[in-house]
């Protein structure tokens, strides 16, 4: 079991504590190389694809490939009972870190204790755990959620009236609910006057895309929007409708970016945030770091990759020649981690046209 | 003696059809009480009050002389009302021993003793000279005349004080018929009271102490055994006389055959038959039920799969895969069980009628509806089928015009070989009558029939040929003066028939 | 008998029901609209054809759904029908897009055909294997050879675009539905359909091709479901995974609240027409009135079990 | 003559008793589904724990043991309606409704522990029930109606838990997801688990123990009731049941409100093995599919009147079983779910062979 340490750990640029309360853990060392196992939930979506490839090609690198002896990488879909299973499993096949995204924030305590009894490094990212006895990678989503207000009323000037729409996500998950809580919480202190409406959009284009319309149809005209993925979708609905471009604030697809890019002339003064499948190549850094002995931070907080549309630059943040659907944001050069979206999801120059 | 069960009053409507009206009613213990009807007279809605499966409109009912209601069939039981229906109530999937008991099965601390079930199932059955059927086997894979007598045996197994048998025996064989004449015997003894419905008038005259006639959902007369001759009581209950219940066979040459049989084999249940029919000619098949008669007719009509031997039809070789090639080669098939087998219940009596004819009323690929509207009005008509309306659902049908609308089905196909499976199962004397006729109508017209029945009466009556089946293969075939009870009989038990004089 | 009784036949009372749910849907829709915009936009001709042009998509899907049910079967394999069609369509690109999406979707429509008719397993179980082999071969493929999502012209012309204000995606759906409307009451194959659905051995045994019929069932099933992905990737300007998970059960409930017999036999498709219709407009109007997904939810299965009731109690099994 | 004909029916004699057949092949002959979904299992299991570097442990054991339950219970759970010849489509949603019930109410004193235990078992019965009376009494078909009233409890289980959260008891949930030597050491019964005849019983995992209470002591007994026999009997004929007596309406009730109770015992341990509650739509819906899938690998007909609850378990861990392998064995983990798919696939597809040797086509329609 890792001991609780005092700070700070190792290399704190890349390995960054959450807050100043954010303890420091500190695990038995191995040597090394080491076996590490990817206990991914669903499976079905770019993203989760994107991540998958991210990890395999990082385990490749040179720096990488010799501290890791074997890397599986498996989905267990959206079940938890399979997930822990999956996770136990490794823990008894004597792998020595596990990384996951949580199929739910709660239930794990069982698998902590087995891995903390053989000294296994469990790291959740993206999806988390609500428990400070693990190591844990992942953006701050109330942040992302604070950032995108911010843009969305700097790029309104001193218009503090009219609606704005809120496109969700997946109703119930706590990406969902923290993003929105740090949209609320600058939206209600800074312009309270502003009518938001709020609606589903499952992080899905296609979902966003019929809900927007519903509410542009509806509403007619908002003043600005803040989608919290199928960013692309809304913002296809919007020109569908002929409805004027509008400050707006969204996820890291490539499609949002490219469409951000043509259209920033014309009001689209996009912002774009992303929770980057890349995040399985810090959290598989930090368990090796972990596994070396190293002090860790319990919460890891990943700079949010943002760029919006004054910051677009063709071919390094955002690929006009690739498909829309992957995500732009995939390095993190604070970290060493430069696998750039294209390397992994445009490897086949045929499709890159 | 006073009755055991009374009747008084009693109406019943489906819709517009008037199924019984204003019926009294009564039977009494230690008796057999036959109830004869054409199809449709009401005889299957009578004993459905009788037993609580549908209430009547009007109407009050008496057992022991103190007024009852039976809200179902759980509680007609409760009082010794135990009903074998026209339409088997057993379960496929469960076992023999399951079916016998499974209203109330043998228990052992509130759960089912599967061991006490089993060995009940066997008593039953063994008073049936059913010894040989094996209890745990499937119903679903027993015949259909093993079927009946364990239908017979779950009856037996509630200790019924009225029992009644809805052509219970329609598919038995003869042997299996005499079992049950027994048993029923021994029922009347001990008391019973039984209703027995049929349409074999030789299985009424055997049995039957008391009759009673229904016409048109009417009561019309009870009368005791003997006083009325086979003649009235058929003209009482058709309304007219039947002269000849059969057409004459015609005299003529033996026509060179249309289908031709060699050496016919299918996994291990048909054994090298070989036969041929000619245009003009009906063949009967007979024999005890389930020796692979109606394997013949499947494996002509391409039901079934892996048919070894030669087949031609009309000098064409004959092969078909599927019915729809058979249909294509003009032959047609009226299966065994039309509920299952030969309707679609639920749709219209005009569909169906249609099923198996898309082409004949289509305009290029289209349906047209001038077209169907004719042929179906052509179809009712030819076959006198009672329907209000096209459009109705052919489940509101009686049996004996359920039946004829699966036989106009495939007659509006033209068929040049028509294949019947016991298509009178369960059909009145004057449809029958009707059936008979039109058979050898069509095969005057040209068609080649062969005609399966459990029934040697009609074989004998109707077929200019007889081929007897035993153990999947043809045992003999009779032809002429030489089809007799006796030598079907003789044939079908596959003993020799002059080393059995003695007996007849 | 009173002489002011109007006639209905028993499969149109389901069509008139739901059709008069919907008039409830946007009645209510246009009270909440009224009460917070001060306009009653649902009313609006822009709106009820923007809703007709996104349920042309779950329009197709459901008609082919109907057409699986009737048989008394289910194809749930449309799910991952739609995004392989529109995913392969996108990945070839150019003039062979739509053709190669529909390829997508006769090759599952034969396979699912082959599975259910020929090798008899149920459909239910049969298309979910079916389902779970395209999705895997989807990520794959995204994985593998990173295809191009991007949705052609002519995708974005069925998918998206308008001609003189009539989206031709609704005029799709229009001509797919006088086709099946015609195939099912006028033809041989149609007529099949009813009959299988009803009992199968019987139709067999009429002489009704009854596997090759069924096969034809999920082929079309599955290329109306192919269509829809390929016209809903022209929409969405791409094709993405997971873009038909939206459609399989509000498929399966449109075609159901239309009155079509789950277990097959009975329905018209004029009721898929109109059930789809209602799903659209509930889902619409319940995202507007910015319904919670609980309550929306509980809503939707309301709704579902109370048209039934209200359709009248099937009957038993004997009579 | 009648004599003739009494003294020899051998012919049907022949037909009725498969040619020299003792009860043991026709058992087998009558179980075939079963025993290929055993088959699958000892393939499927076996190379697993082969390759295992623990294999055949009582880890790997008590691990597995945790996985499958909560499937096995809602392939049970959904066995029963599908003996009626009814499919239950809301089986995920009440496992996940009471999951997010416990998840409130699994906590506290051992007296309101067991309290919360048995409110969440009745939830899912009572739950079943309505499904049962919305079946017989608004004569709706059980796919169509339970669809539909899946949705609502969906919607239940999200307004219980609009986000995943919640506590369950941790004594309970370490006890109830280790082997039965935790446990008693949890709760401190036969001296802490070192009582020596405890020992040869210790190993065995909880889980395992439950599922086989379940198995044994619910379904076993209600298969031999008049009502379990009737639920068979419906699946087989209705009408025919209908005209035999049987009770019907009870027991079709009784079927869909024991799938809700298996379905909420589901959930239940799904609550006590995760300590929260989640109402997850995709999961929920994973959970029923599952189950379909599971019953008809364990070789119960989706048509009704045959097979039964244990088999399902046995296909719930045929379905299990096929993932373990990705555990073990190094396939691409892009390619994972084509595999899963295409084993999936191949397995419900078994009893196509059945089909492709029946050399009667009429034996295909039923
Ligand atoms: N469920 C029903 N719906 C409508 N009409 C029915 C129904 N059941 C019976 N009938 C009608 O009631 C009348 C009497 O039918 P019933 O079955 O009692 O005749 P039956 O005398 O038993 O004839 P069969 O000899 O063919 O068995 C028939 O005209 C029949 O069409
Ligand atoms: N003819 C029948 N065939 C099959 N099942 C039947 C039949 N009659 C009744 N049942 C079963 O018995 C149950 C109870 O019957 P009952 O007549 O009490 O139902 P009910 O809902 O009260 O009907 P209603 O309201 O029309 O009187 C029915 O729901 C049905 O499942
Ligand atoms: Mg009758
Ligand atoms: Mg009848």
């Amino acid at each position: 079991a890792p001991k609780v340490v005092s700070g700070p750990g190792a290399e704190p640029g890349c390995f960054k504590p959450w807050s100043g309360e954010t303890k420091h853990m500190q695990w038995a060392k191995k040597p090394g190389p080491y076996r590490i196992a990817i206990v991914n939930g669903f499976v079905g979506n770019t993203w989760r694809i994107q991540m998958i490839q991210t990890a395999k090609a990082y385990a490749e690198q040179a720096g990488m490939k010799e501290k890791i002896k074997e890397l599986k990488v498996v989905s267990t879909g959206t079940d938890v009972a399979a997930q822990l299973g999956a996770m136990e499993d490794f823990i008894n096949q004597g792998y020595d870190a596990i990384i996951t995204i949580a199929v739910a924030p709660d239930g794990f305590d069982r698998v902590i204790r087995l891995a903390d009894r053989n000294n296994v490094v469990v790291v959740p990212f993206d999806n988390v755990l609500d428990t400070d006895k693990v190591m844990q990678v992942n953006e701050d989503q109330l942040e992302i959620g604070r950032l995108s207000a911010r843009h969305i009323l700097k790029e309104l000037g001193s218009k503090r009236e009219g609606k704005v729409l809120e496109v969700r996500g997946l109703p119930g998950n706590s990406v969902d609910r923290d993003r929105h809580l740090g949209f609320r919480e600058v939206m209600g202190k800074e312009a309270a006057k502003m009518q938001i409406v709020e609606i589903v959009g499952n992080w899905d284009d296609g979902t966003a895309q019929k809900a927007t319309a519903d509410a542009l149809a509806v509403h007619g005209k908002f003043e600005a929007v803040f989608t919290q993925g199928g960013s692309t979708g809304t913002v296809r609905a919007m020109m569908d409708a002929k409805h004027p471009f509008v400050p707006m604030a969204g996820e890291a697809e490539n499609g949002y970016r490219k469409l951000i890019a043509k259209h920033a002339n014309d009001g689209l003064k996009g912002l774009s945030y992303g929770q980057s499948p890349g995040l399985v190549a810090i959290s598989m850094k930090a368990a090796l770091s972990a596994l070396e002995g190293n002090a860790m931070p319990q919460l890891i907080s990943v700079p949010i990759p943002v760029v919006d549309y004054t910051t677009l630059k063709a071919g390094e943040n955002f690929w006009p020649d690739l498909t829309d659907n992957f995500f732009a944001a995939n390095a993190f050069p604070a970290c060493g981690v430069n696998i750039s979206a294209p390397e992994i999801m445009g490897k086949d120059a045929k499709n890159t046209q | 003696m006073s009755p055991f069960l009374a009747l008084s009053g009693i109406s019943k409507r489906y819709g517009g059809v008037r199924a019984l009206e204003n019926v009294d009613f009564a039977c009494a213990p230690g008796s057999i009480h036959a109830v004869l009807g054409e199809n449709g007279a009401g005889k299957s809605t009578l004993i459905k009050i009788v037993s609580g499966v549908v209430q009547p409109d009007t109407g009050a009912m008496t057992l022991d002389g103190a007024p009852v209601r039976f809200p179902t069939p759980a509680a007609a039981n409760r009082a010794g009302v135990v009903c074998i229906f026209q339409e088997l109530s057993l379960m496929p999937d469960l076992t023999v021993a399951d079916n016998i008991s499974i209203s109330d099965p043998p228990r052992r601390l509130g759960l089912i003793d599967a061991r006490a079930q089993r060995r009940r199932a066997e008593a039953l059955l063994a008073r049936l000279g059913c010894e040989d059927v094996n209890p745990q086997i499937r119903v679903r894979d027993l015949p259909l005349s093993r079927r009946q007598m364990v239908e017979i045996a779950k009856a037996l197994g509630k200790d019924p004080r009225l029992l009644i048998l809805d052509e219970a025996t329609s598919a038995l064989t003869a042997a299996d018929v005499e079992q049950v004449y027994r048993m029923l015997a021994r029922l009347k003894e001990e008391g019973t009271a039984i209703l027995y419905i049929s349409h074999r008038m030789h299985e009424i005259e055997a049995l039957a102490d008391t009759l009673s006639v229904f016409r048109n959902g009417r009561h019309v007369e009870t009368f005791a055994k003997g006083q009325r001759t086979n003649r009235q009581i058929v003209e009482a209950m058709i309304g007219r006389d039947i002269a000849a219940q059969y057409p004459p066979k015609p005299e003529r040459p033996r026509p060179p055959p249309s289908l031709e049989v060699t050496d016919l084999g299918w996994a291990g249940r048909l054994k090298d038959l070989t036969f041929s029919v000619g245009p003009g000619e009906i063949l009967g098949l007979g024999g005890l039920d389930g020796q692979g008669q109606k394997e013949v007719l499947l494996a002509l009509f391409g039901v079934l799969k892996g048919v070894t031997g030669t087949v031609s039809v009309e000098g064409r070789p004959h092969r078909p895969g599927s019915p729809a090639d058979a249909r294509r080669a003009a032959l047609a098939l009226i299966p065994e069980d039309r509920k299952t087998e030969g309707l679609m219940l639920p749709m219209s009596v005009g569909d169906n009628l249609v099923a198996a004819s898309f082409d004949r009323i289509a305009a290029g690929p289209f349906i047209d509806a001038d077209r169907q509207r004719r042929a179906i009005d052509e179809a009712i008509r030819r076959l006198q089928i009672k329907v209000g309306d096209p459009g109705d659902p052919v489940s509101t049908l009686s049996g004996g015009n359920q039946q004829k609308v699966v036989i106009a089905k495939w007659l509006m196909t033209q068929p040049r070989l028509i294949l019947l499976n016991d298509p009178t199962r369960g059909i009145d004397v004057g449809t029958k009558q009707e059936i008979y006729r039109l058979l050898r109508e069509l095969a005057d017209a040209g068609a080649a029939i062969l005609f399966y029945s459990t029934d040697y009466d009609e074989l004998i009556g109707c077929c200019d040929r007889v081929a007897v089946m035993y153990d999947g293969r043809i045992v003999r075939e009779l032809q002429g003066d030489a089809i007799t009870e006796r030598a079907i009989v003789a044939s079908a038990l596959n003993i020799e028939q002059e080393a059995d004089p003695a007996h007849g | 008998m009173n002489a002011l009784t109007v006639q209905i036949r028993p499969d149109t009372k389901p069509i008139l029901i739901a059709a008069g749910f919907i008039l409830v849907i946007l009645g209510v829709g246009t009270i909440y609209t009224l009460a917070t915009q001060g306009a009653a936009t649902l009313l609006s001709p822009a709106y009820l054809i923007q809703q007709l042009q996104t349920g042309a998509f779950l329009g197709l899907v459901a008609a082919g759904m109907m057409l699986v049910i009737l048989i008394g079967h289910i194809d749930l394999s449309v799910a991952w029908t739609l995004t392989a069609a529109a995913m392969t369509a996108t990945a070839v690109g150019g003039p062979w897009a739509i053709p190669a999406g529909l390829g997508v979707g006769l090759a599952v429509g034969l396979l699912n055909g082959i599975g259910v008719a020929y090798l008899r397993v149920p459909s239910m179980i049969f298309t979910l294997g079916v389902n779970a082999v395209l999705r895997g071969l989807m990520v794959a493929q995204t994985g593998g050879f990173a295809p191009q999502t991007a949705a052609t012209d002519a995708m974005r012309f069925i998918g998206a675009e308008r001609v003189s204000g009539v989206p031709v995606a609704l005029v799709v759906w229009v001509a797919v539905s006088l086709a099946i409307g015609v195939i099912l009451t006028r033809t041989a194959f149609g007529r099949s359909l009813y009959a299988i659905g009803n009992r199968e051995a019987a139709a067999y045994l009429s002489g009704i091709p009854t596997r090759r019929v069924t096969c034809l069932a999920f082929v079309l099933c599955s290329l109306f479901a192919a269509l829809a992905g390929v016209m809903l990737a022209g929409y969405s300007t791409k094709a993405f995974q997971g873009m038909g998970d939206a459609y399989v059960l509000p498929a399966i409930a449109a075609v159901v609240i239309g009155g079509t017999h789950i277990l097959g036999g009975r329905g018209r498709y004029m009721g898929t027409v109109v059930g789809v219709i209602l799903i659209v407009l509930l889902n619409s109007v319940l995202s507007i009135m910015q319904m919670p997904e609980a309550g929306r939810q509980v809503i939707y299965g309301g709704v579902i079990i109370v048209m039934l009731l209200v359709y009248g109690r099937g009957e038993r099994a004997t009579s | 003559m009648a004599d003739a004909i009494t003294a020899d029916t051998a012919p049907a004699r022949a037909s009725a008793r498969p040619a020299g057949s003792g009860d043991l092949r026709l058992r087998l002959r009558q179980n075939a589904g079963l025993l290929g979904a055993v088959a699958l299992f000892v393939l499927f299991y076996g190379l697993y724990n082969l390759y295992h570097p623990r294999g055949f442990s009582t880890q790997v054991l008590i691990q597995n043991a945790n996985e499958i339950l909560t499937l096995s219970l809602l392939a049970m759970a959904q066995t029963v309606p599908v003996l009626l010849g009814g499919l239950d489509l809301s089986v995920g949603a009440v496992m996940t409704l009471v999951n997010c019930l416990a998840s409130h109410l699994v906590a506290g004193s051992p007296a309101q522990i067991a309290l919360g235990i048995a409110a969440c078992l009745g939830a899912g019965a009572a739950f079943g029930f309505v499904n049962g009376c919305i079946v017989v009494y608004g004569r709706i078909q059980p796919i169509i109606a339970t669809l539909a009233s899946g949705a609502i409890a969906m919607g239940l289980a999200l307004f219980l838990r609009p986000k995943p959260g919640g506590k369950i008891d941790a004594d309970l949930s370490w006890a109830m997801t280790n082997a039965l030597s935790d446990f008693a050491e949890t709760y401190g019964l036969f001296e802490d688990g070192k009582a020596a005849w405890f020992q040869p019983v210790a190993w065995i995992p909880v889980p395992l123990l439950v599922l086989s209470a379940f198995a044994l002591l619910v379904w076993v007994p209600f298969r031999r009731t008049l009502t379990g026999r009737t639920i068979y009997a419906i699946g087989s004929a209705e009408g025919a049941a209908y005209m035999s007596g049987l009770p019907i309406a009870r027991a079709k009730l009784a079927a869909f409100t024991l799938a809700g109770f298996f379905a909420g015992a589901g959930g239940l341990f799904l609550a006590i093995q995760t300590s929260t509650g989640n109402a997850d739509i995709p999961q929920a819906s994973t959970y029923t599919l599952n189950s379909i899938a599971a019953v008809v690998i364990g070789g119960t007909s989706l048509l009704g009147g045959t097979g039964g609850a244990i088999a399902s378990v046995v296909g719930a861990l045929v379905l299990r079983a096929i993932s373990f392998n990705f555990r073990i064995f190094d396939v691409p983990p892009l390619l994972q779910p084509l595999v899963e798919g295409l084993v999936l696939l191949a397995a419900v597809s078994l009893g196509a062979l059945r089909a492709l040797r029946a050399k009667n086509r009429l034996e295909l329609f039923r």
